[in-house]
């Protein structure tokens, strides 16, 4: 049930741009909506979104009931492009996992800050900028929440040595 | 029992509870800003116990990440290695036989409750009651001799395998387990007597540390801390993994949103563990527990892939990027205390100190857990 | 105001139930270990830190193939072997033994995955659990020497 | 002149040693009990029993180092635990053991236990105020208000019974409770019907006035680290420990001639010191019985029980038993 009306909701961000590209062959792959086979992934939804969509996707999802399970990020080194993860779930039993990713180039990675919706992606942000120097344009309080305070460095990063 | 506070910034002064202080559990900071007992605003600090693993996950292969799990939660460990090699498992598609299933969940409910166990001592302990946490602990020490004398060790159990199990548990295990169900019951009225039905501590709990539904939602508060807000989520029921659509037990919710609903949801998980173990012990068919179908070096296929499951604490969920490597892309561990304990800052504003380290003390936290 | 009087009698009552409770426990045994003086047997399956089992000569059954060594997740194995010849029907063949087997337990995480890697089932765990020393290096264990030792 | 003031020394002397000694061994006493409800065994390896563990736990806090903290009031710092001791010792001095045991013995007696017992509050504001630390500041502030309201029931008991009595003479209180338990002052008798209700509020009081659990709010281990004492070590922390268990022996003594009857038999026979020895140490096993099975009170909590329930129950028992006086 949540998942068609999540779907159609998160597909309308899209409609100015033609069909959502669900093709998945083409790496990596264009923004949009895609339908995932649970028992094999885990979960049921994943968009790609651009940066500035991310607001209004996690907008449709804080409506529609969901809660925040985490954030986080991905390094891909070999196609220079930072991936931020946003995963969502719902308490009631009409199971539904919405992924939201949005990526951004290596050498300027900045998204938007979503704590202004869900509060408690205070910490999961901070924790990605910690650990991949990913900046949440918008956050109060960005400074190294599991490093050490002074920590300058980004340990998840691929080139990262230590 | 929040009083209004209205006062001029230069009349309060900083708190440092922590990173050591008995009411943290381990290395955990808060920075409170305080009005005589009252608390104005407060800012957890963590990071103290911070180890990376996720950049070990990245380095080691899965087989060799396995230890890992275990060092998160060292309450209850095994709920954790359960989510990733149900993680990887999926990923890899590998067919787990159901004895091992079984005994996996087994050991993951004895594990829970010694985790509870642990908890209510604790607990207890916060509020100035010794005693309990002795009681509570002689009654863990048995689980902690079971684990053993299957899994070979007390607290970081490195028990799962993918596709099964290290080794199978013998008639002593289920005869022990037997006849632990009934002593742990007997406990169970034992600690509803002394200490749940105690005036002082309903006192202490009563109406104190309101967290809301929607504050749950806003923060991703799972397990516990969401059932006693009266959300009735649990993985083990939303998203059924394992065997647990097998078994018939409930999800305890309570709907004050204090301190005590959250008490009494854990003091009903134990005895739902104690059912789900009663009938796994029942149920536990014979057979293999380990697949015949198992590549030997772990590879799994491209993909992004996700498994929650419910620990003691909440909902634990592991996320693994792979680039077909055989060790992982990105490997994310998405701790349940957390996101718990992340509501803290803004949930004690306005709370006596006291009433705030009883909070955080329902929180049940962990803390290597929480800074993985 | 009856909610005033019958709090005052729950409450009291509770408080000596609980008093009941811990009075019945003054006069219950102790059920504690009194550790350096008492003992107690380790189980079966406990996994303390590892030791290399001897075939029928005494010798360790190890092949020196280095699965241990690659699959140990915090590389706290390090492993030596010199070859020597020995006679199998006749001929004079080569093959690798043991000289050297050290294991760092300051670095190793109990998982075992060095005794399931094992394709000689050379490896052992111990049921060594007092182990305690102001000294690091007393972690470092030649196990081949403690074989020795066992085997004297 | 000269034989007074030898009889006097004597006679402190010997309440300092009472009072060491008690303070000593109910610490050893304390953690053996608990031990024995946590179904542990307790201190039991230095000398039989563990007897030997008081002497060697002094030993120890006497050859530490005393450290005051940076920044402390040192004068304060150090007089705190002096006087958390001190006034202790002091109210011994007029405790009648039994009919002919009493250091010395005052008309006033009642009045001068609870005059040095108000002493108590202010070590504890000294020391918390002194050794600047937050946490000590706030349970220092925690113990005093705690301390100040949980007086005013205990002195409104005490004249309840001082006014049935018609003295403040500790030794006559107990000579008129003297021939059998019926004639106690636990037991409701024509002038004062409420006595039992009165002997129990006494009785939380002196839990509250030695700050012991549940109402340790001073001390709140789990929350304020140590309390007042935190910054305290070596034997600084030793005489607020031996302050703290003196006080108990002194709470336990004032119930039991309020109220016990003193060193009365229960039945008439054999009156003497080892009654009222076995009566005190009953009330304090209660004591450690109590602290090993409750949690602890809050603030409020506690507030609330001694200004909503204990000072109005304890002022209508005054009236009460003023009015009856009158009538009878």
């Amino acid at each position: 049930m949540i998942l068609e009306t999540t779907q159609q909701a998160l597909q309308a961000l899209f409609a100015g741009s033609g069909p959502a590209d669900a093709a998945e062959a083409g790496s990596p792959r264009g923004n949009g909506v895609l339908t995932r086979d649970y028992k094999t992934h885990g979960y049921h939804l994943d968009a790609q979104v651009a940066p500035d969509q991310l607001l209004a996707a996690v907008t449709i999802l804080d409506q529609a009931g969901f809660f925040i399970e985490s954030i986080t990020g991905v390094d891909w080194i070999k196609e220079n492009q930072m991936e931020v993860i946003y995963d969502f779930s719902r308490y009631d039993f009409d199971t539904c996992r919405v992924v939201i990713r949005t990526r951004v180039p290596r050498d300027q990675p900045v998204v938007p800050t979503i704590s202004t919706i869900y509060a408690g992606a205070n910490w999961h942000e901070r924790e990605t900028h910690d650990f991949f120097g990913i900046k949440f344009a918008g956050h109060p309080h960005l400074v190294p929440l599991l490093l050490p305070e002074d920590a300058d460095f980004h340990p998840l990063l691929k080139d990262f040595k230590a | 029992m929040s009083a209004p506070i209205q006062l001029r910034p230069d009349e309060t002064f900083i708190l440092n509870v922590g990173p050591q202080h008995p009411a943290t559990h381990g290395v955990l900071r808060v920075k409170m800003e305080m009005d005589g007992e009252y608390i104005v605003k407060s800012e957890t600090v963590l990071g103290y116990i911070h180890r990376m693993h996720e950049k070990m996950g990245e380095n080691r292969t899965y087989a060799q990440y396995l230890p890992n799990l275990s060092r998160l939660d060292y309450l209850g460990a095994l709920g954790y290695t359960h989510g990733h090699v149900l993680a990887i498992e999926r990923a890899a598609g590998i067919e787990v036989p159901e004895r091992a299933e079984y005994i996996r969940a087994i050991t993951v409910e004895l594990n829970r409750v010694a985790s509870h166990l642990f908890w209510f001592g604790a607990f207890v302990m916060d509020l100035g009651g010794f005693s309990p946490l002795m009681y509570a602990i002689q009654d863990r020490e048995h689980i902690l001799d079971m684990l053993e004398a299957v899994t070979g060790a007390r607290l970081t159990y490195c028990y799962y395998r993918f596709g099964g199990l290290y080794n199978d548990v013998d008639d002593d295990f289920i005869e022990a387990a037997r006849r632990f169900i009934p002593r742990m019951r007997k406990s169970l009225k034992k600690y509803a007597a002394l200490v749940t039905g105690n005036i002082i501590f309903q006192k202490r709990l009563e109406g104190i540390a309101p967290v809301s539904a929607e504050m749950c939602r806003k923060y991703g508060a799972t397990g516990p801390v969401a059932r006693g807000s009266g959300i009735n989520f649990d993985v083990r029921k939303n998203e059924p993994y394992s065997v647990y659509p097998e078994f018939d037990f409930d999800i305890p919710v309570y709907h004050e949103c204090d301190s005590m609903a959250r008490y009494k949801v854990r003091m009903d998980e134990m005895e739902q563990s104690l059912r789900i173990i009663e009938q796994g012990l029942e149920k536990l068919p014979a057979g293999p527990i380990m697949a015949e179908k198992k590549p030997k070096n772990i590879k799994l296929p491209v993909g992004d892939f996700y498994q929650a499951v419910e620990t003691a604490r909440g909902s634990f969920g592991i996320r693994i990027v792979s680039d077909g490597d055989k060790n992982a892309y990105r490997l994310k561990l998405r701790s349940p205390t957390y996101s718990n304990m992340h509501l803290f800052d803004e949930a004690c504003e306005g709370m006596l100190i006291m009433d705030a380290l009883a909070f955080m003390g329902s929180l049940d936290l962990v803390i290597p857990e929480m800074d993985r | 105001m009856g909610g005033y009087f019958s709090e005052i009698f729950y409450g009291s009552k509770s408080l000596l139930i609980g008093m009941g409770i811990t009075f019945r426990e003054f006069f219950k045994p102790t059920v504690t270990v009194q550790y350096p003086y008492q003992t107690i047997k380790m189980s079966a399956k406990f996994r303390g830190h590892t030791e290399l089992i001897a075939d029928e000569e005494g010798k360790p059954k190890c092949g020196v193939c280095g699965l241990c060594e690659r699959a140990c997740p915090s590389s706290c194995i390090t492993l030596g072997s010199i070859s020597v010849d020995i006679e199998v029907d006749g001929k004079v063949k080569k093959k690798k033994v043991l000289s050297k087997y050290e294991l760092d337990f300051t670095k190793c995480s109990l998982c075992g995955q060095c005794v399931e890697n094992c394709s000689f089932g050379a490896l052992e765990f111990s049921k060594e659990y007092n182990l305690a020393s102001t000294r690091k290096e007393d972690f470092h264990f030649n196990l081949l020497k403690r074989l020795e030792e066992r085997n004297a | 002149m000269s034989l007074t003031l030898l009889n006097v020394i004597v006679a402190v002397v010997i309440a300092i040693a009472f009072a060491a000694a008690n303070a000593a061994y109910l610490v050893w006493a304390e953690r053996r009990g608990a031990a024995r409800i946590q179904r542990r065994p307790g201190p039991n390896i230095n000398g039989p029993f563990g007897l030997l563990q008081p002497p060697l736990d002094g030993i120890k806090l006497m050859t530490k180092q005393l450290m005051i903290p940076g920044g402390a009031d040192k004068i304060l710092f150090m007089v705190a635990p002096v006087l958390a001791m001190a006034p202790a010792i002091m109210s011994f001095v007029t405790i009648p053991f039994s009919q002919g045991i009493a250091a010395h013995n005052m008309e006033i007696g009642v009045l001068m236990i609870f005059a040095f017992a108000s002493m108590g509050a202010m070590a504890t504001l000294f020391a918390g105020w002194g050794s600047r630390n937050k946490y000590a500041v706030m349970a220092s502030v925690r113990a005093v208000s705690q301390n100040v309201s949980y007086e005013i029931p205990m002195l409104i008991t005490a004249i309840t019974v001082v006014m049935a009595t018609g003295s403040m003479d500790l030794k006559t209180i107990s000579l008129a409770q003297a021939g059998g338990f019926w004639h106690w002052n636990i037991f409701p008798s024509l002038h004062s019907p409420l006595m039992p209700i009165s002997f129990i509020i006494f009785f939380i009081c002196s839990l509250a006035e030695t700050n012991r659990a549940p109402f340790d709010l001073g001390e709140a281990e789990s929350e304020l680290v140590a309390g007042f004492h935190t910054e305290y070590g070596s034997m600084g922390f030793g005489l607020f420990f031996m302050g703290e268990y003196a006080n108990i022996v002194v709470g336990a003594s004032l119930t039991t001639i309020l109220f016990l009857g003193g060193w009365d038999c229960p039945f008439g026979i054999f009156p003497g010191v080892w009654w009222f020895l076995l009566k005190i140490y009953i009330l304090i096993a209660t004591f450690i019985w109590i602290r090993w099975t409750f949690p602890r009170t809050t603030i409020y909590g506690l507030l609330n029980l001694s200004w909503k329930i204990l000072i109005p129950i304890s002022l209508f028992n005054l009236l009460l038993t003023a009015g009856l006086l009158k009538v009878f």
